[in-house]
């Protein structure tokens, strides 16, 4: 997949990459969103683009998230490859109706004369006194909506091929970024690349018990794992990179092969995806497993602005330690 | 007369299959040979023939649940086979869209049909982005956005106006005033019962037509997509006319009100006694049209019904662009 | 709870007298939503009530969900009682900011100052060539919001007593009416009574083997259990009725007595209601599962049209005596 | 002058609070000590304190996220404790929504404070609950929503707009254009740089109103009330106007235009010009009067900071009304 000499890059970085590489090979793609253009979105991933672009691609809209959504999809079916930017994830509930009834069943209801091959880039998670109107981790509203692509890197690396694949797709993705990954560093390839979708990554192996996680919670789970492997626990970590269609099979494979699992999930508990997956590795890891899969997700409460009580609800490396520690019982 | 005797005797026809398409729908309606739920557009037909008939096959039109009447014409003139818009409505594989979609999603792109969504008014906001491809891909073209005076009541309605006119896009709204949502008179529903007054602070020309006059709805039409096509940006259309159809529970509506728009405007009655009155033809000519689309859309009906349902697998088709779902 | 004496009434009729009852006994209570007024409801359910309660109580309204939501909101914020109605279940992608981030949020985002005691009644379901836009089965969608409450009764009875019991709660209350179940007839008690939130109902006792079963699912799940009765496969059918927060002690007792568990839901398979009930059981009855839980479900696919489409995707009485047969194995 | 000295130098008294509250407020952000993110109203003080003089604590505001000043002024006038404010925006257990809400979330409905909904403009929906609420009870109360220029974008403007005219509900809007939303200017973002043109469709009344002169602010809105209160239904007022805070990157407006509204159309220097000019009191009183108002201010800060903060577990209370959360 990556061939190409990699250089340090932080997150948003390999996400403008992405756009840029984007940008300049299709004359479809082009990108819609408020305040992506000269200011280069809130939080700078489409910084530089404008400038380069113009503003017929780089696009700047009023306040009005159906609208993007509805616009996204309309030119999609055109043969257009629209990148969206919805400015904090909690106000997806705004294009709900356009993202599920729309984009999501476009192909489907239609019998595959249309494609909405849409790219909705979010900022999502919580962490830093956002409140409960610019914190939330959304997946969970999108979990049962056949049709709809839900992508969700951890890495610079990833983020970038990612979004690169993400936006080669010819269907409707949610692409979710977490806003306390926006500032890390790591390795990323230069030039083209696609990392493929519906591909959990493993991002540590390991013998005595898997923990499946996403975005920020890939990084918990890193951390807790360093921390057991000094008391001999052997932690292995999966990335699942794409939320919706997941890759079962690799999560599965891992569990069958450690016989423990937990699952990490900054979302509240109840519903969410912690649950999709403690559901599908209860069942088919029914014989493998030696002790019942923990779910390690955020409370279930909206989640609040003063920080010493959003710390108290979101999970971390701690709250990894001790699911991993309760599946090792 | 405006209009050309040849061109309204070709548009009293595509009204005509309008209304038969809608009867004949109808009746296997109530049969219980149409699943599902059922508006018909008759009393619409002058509004609809009108915009069928200015727009091309690389436009793209939006219908309403209204609108069977458009899909049909769309498909037989571009494509010659309507009777696929008939089969989609009894379900049939061999419908537009295979018999997913039904009454409120039958589309073919390559007619210029954008599909309905049967959430109303959702694609006020869709109609967005084909209108924007096309600009940015230099096209003249129109993209035409069907809709009916309840749907105004959403939000979406403002969001697309907002954004065609800063964008200055190709988007036709036609707003087809009948004067109700299902029990909800537009007067009632609506701070203004005309539409337009709620369109105008967008700066897009508005013009109100009259929707059962088929001269006067053409021409309104062509000054519209001329005006669109030659990059002007987004127009705004209020078609005022009247649905035959009441509840599914029945008639609600004053019974003065019922006749006179049944007696005195039925757009086809209006168009008949113009053609009769103003070309060589006579009523029996006009009897002999009348029947023969008759016969035209009774074929549709018979294809329909004897087309095969789809394989009950076909469900789990077409999820996914390239991927299949495992169940 | 019902000591009254019962008539045989449709689950429609018992709607209605809830809400005539609900409007009689306390003047905060009102109705707003689409053709609800003289014309009594998409789907009759508010027949009559505008003729005896005035059109300031039972308001039409026009086709903006959102701000049918928000109205409710607001006015539950003043201490009144709404009783929306949003037409078909699809629609509420509409007015999802409202639902999720307004009214959700509402007690919990100012700590406890307001409240949102609403009611949002909307048809679900389907079965009868409703199409992708008028079949759905939502309450996936809502799943992982804590603050809503989603209730959705199974039988006339239980249509009155927790509609009722959702008029006096003082959350936001999304109550989900099966347009399947309309036309069924049942006991209905005379007067005013209501039937517990958060708890579930033991529709038939049984020991081989639990069905957790929701609205028409319930049916499916007694019809399955009526067949194989005669197979000497004896099963305990739990009608869930409150789906968030779910009364899992019900369900957890049941499975724990019976081994087997098969959690029957209409709604797509994938991150659904179903999948969050395989979790919590599968994690809390470990030890005591002999099978795999069994989810029985729709398929992940849109609701299509043709009604033989429709029928494979949906799940039945079949599917419920399959599942059954395969945990039973 | 149309008001009289001591309404003025009141109202100045209030303005000079919002100032000093958002300079306090913003100085403790940048030092680290105001969580989350922060948006002030300098610059658009007039307007806010004439809707503060207006508004009864039996009223209701929803106020956006440059509303921190007429929240405190609310809270200061009818409870006393203009600092649970600020205590709020501190994340601490003494602010009004005990630290749950912030900046975003402030709310008291005792003064009449709904508090602001961070997903921008969805309150124009839940304003129409509060004023029905009103009109059921035959309260003459005015429900007010505060909305930025840039909020007009989404859809819930219309669906508030044509339901409270329909249903002739108590509603204010107090629609605050300062000519950007973030980065975009209202020309650009709307198909009209006056969003009255967006508003006239739906037959209120629509007064666009010089947001930076306290008097005439003041007078409007007295007006927009008392017909308010008099059961005649919504009323749309459009304040012109100019926020201080550029992006959260630094400014990117033209510098003429930042040195026009800063110096020219200060509404507190204008304000000071005019009280100077017209009563007895001197500069050197009214720099006592900012002087005081300024103290109290950063009394506020220093309460919040020596607040205690929240309890942890307290973060799964009240997610239910009678029900605990477990987890
Ligand atoms: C978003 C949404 N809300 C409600 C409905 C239910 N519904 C179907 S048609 C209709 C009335 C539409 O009225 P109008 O737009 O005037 O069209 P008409 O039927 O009069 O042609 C309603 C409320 C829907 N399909 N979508
Ligand atoms: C629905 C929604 N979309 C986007 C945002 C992000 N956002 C916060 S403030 C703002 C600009 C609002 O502009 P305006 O209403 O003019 O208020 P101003 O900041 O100029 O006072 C935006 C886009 C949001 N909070 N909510
Ligand atoms: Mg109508
Ligand atoms: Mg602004």
């Amino acid at each position: 997949m990556t061939q190409s000499p990699a250089r340090t890059r932080t997150f948003v970085q390999a996400l403008t990459e992405a756009l840029d590489l984007a940008l300049e090979r299709d004359p479809n793609v082009y990108m819609l969103g408020e305040d992506i253009g000269e200011m280069g979105g809130d939080f700078g991933v489409t910084r530089g683009l404008w400038a380069k672009y113009g503003e017929t691609r780089v696009r700047d809209t009023p306040l009005s998230e159906a609208a993007i959504i509805g616009t996204a999809v309309g030119s999609a079916m055109m043969g257009m490859r629209p990148v969206a930017e919805i400015m904090f994830a909690d106000f997806l509930g705004e294009c709900y109706d356009q993202l599920v009834n729309n984009a999501a069943k476009m192909h489907y209801m239609f019998d595959g004369q249309f494609k909405a091959p849409i790219v909705v880039r979010t900022a999502c998670g919580g962490g830093f006194g956002g409140g409960p109107h610019h914190s939330q981790s959304v997946e969970g509203w999108f979990l049962n909506v056949p049709g709809l692509v839900i992508v969700a890197p951890a890495t610079p690396a990833d983020a970038k091929g990612l979004l690169l694949a993400s936006i080669e797709n010819d269907n409707p993705i949610l692409f979710l970024e977490h806003k306390a990954l926006y500032r890390i560093k790591g390795d990323v390839p230069e030039g083209y690349y696609t990392t493929p979708l519906r591909q959990a990554r493993i991002a540590r192996e390991g013998k005595d018990v898997t923990v499946v996680a996403t975005m920020k919670m890939v990084h918990e789970a890193l951390a807790a794992a360093a921390e057991l492997e000094k008391e001999g626990i052997n932690v292995e970590v999966i990335d699942l990179r794409t939320i919706l269609p997941y890759d079962a099979e690799t999560v599965l494979a891992s569990v069958r092969k450690t016989g423990r699992a937990v699952v990490a999930n900054e979302a509240p508990r109840t519903g969410g995806l912690a649950s999709e997956l403690s559901a599908v590795i209860g069942e088919a890891c029914f014989r493998d497993l030696k002790a019942p899969v923990e779910r390690v997700t955020g409370l279930d409460t909206p989640i609040p602005f003063s920080l010493v009580l959003e710390k108290y609800i979101l999970p971390g490396k701690e709250q990894v330690v001790e699911g991993i520690r309760r599946v090792m019982k | 007369m405006t209009l050309d005797i040849e061109t309204l005797v070709d548009l009293y026809r595509d009204m005509w299959l309008i209304r038969a398409f809608e009867f004949g729908l109808e009746r296997e309606f109530k049969k219980g040979n149409v699943p599902g739920m059922l508006h018909t557009g008759v009393g619409q037909e002058a509004t609809q023939a009108a915009l069928a008939a200015h727009l091309h096959a690389t436009d793209a039109f939006f219908p309403d649940h209204r609108c069977h009447g458009i899909n049909a014409l769309a498909q037989e003139k571009h494509q010659g086979d309507g009777e696929r818009i008939m089969a989609e409505l009894f379900g049939r594989a061999t419908g537009v869209s295979g018999g997913k979609g039904g009454s409120l999603h039958s589309a073919n792109p390559e007619v210029g049909n954008f599909g309905d969504n049967a959430v109303e008014g959702s694609y006020m906001a869709t109609v967005l982005g084909v209108a924007l491809a096309y600009q940015m891909r230099r096209q003249p073209n129109v993209a035409c956005c069907i809709i009916g005076d309840g749907t105004v009541g959403r939000g979406e309605f403002h969001e697309s106006l907002n954004m065609a006119a800063i964008w200055k896009l190709p988007v036709l709204y036609a707003l087809v005033n009948n004067g109700y949502a299902i029990s909800m008179p537009v007067g009632k529903g609506h701070a203004s019962a005309d539409i337009v007054d709620l369109a105008r602070g967008y700066g897009m020309p508005c013009v109100v037509v009259d929707g059962n006059d088929i001269e006067l709805a053409y021409a309104e039409v062509q000054k519209a997509v001329d005006y669109i096509r030659g990059g002007n940006g987004p127009y705004f259309l209020e078609f005022k006319t009247w649905r035959w159809q009441g509840l599914f529970s029945g008639e609600f509506r004053p019974a003065e009100e019922v006749r006179y728009w049944k007696e005195e405007r039925d757009p086809l009655k209006l168009a008949r006694a113009k053609i009769i009155e103003n070309s060589a033809l006579t009523a029996d000519d006009v009897d002999r049209i009348e029947a023969e689309v008759k016969a035209e859309v009774e074929g549709w009906i018979d294809y329909a019904k004897q087309s095969p349902m789809p394989e009950p697998a076909k469900a789990t088709a077409n999820v996914y662009v390239g991927w299949t779902v495992e169940n």
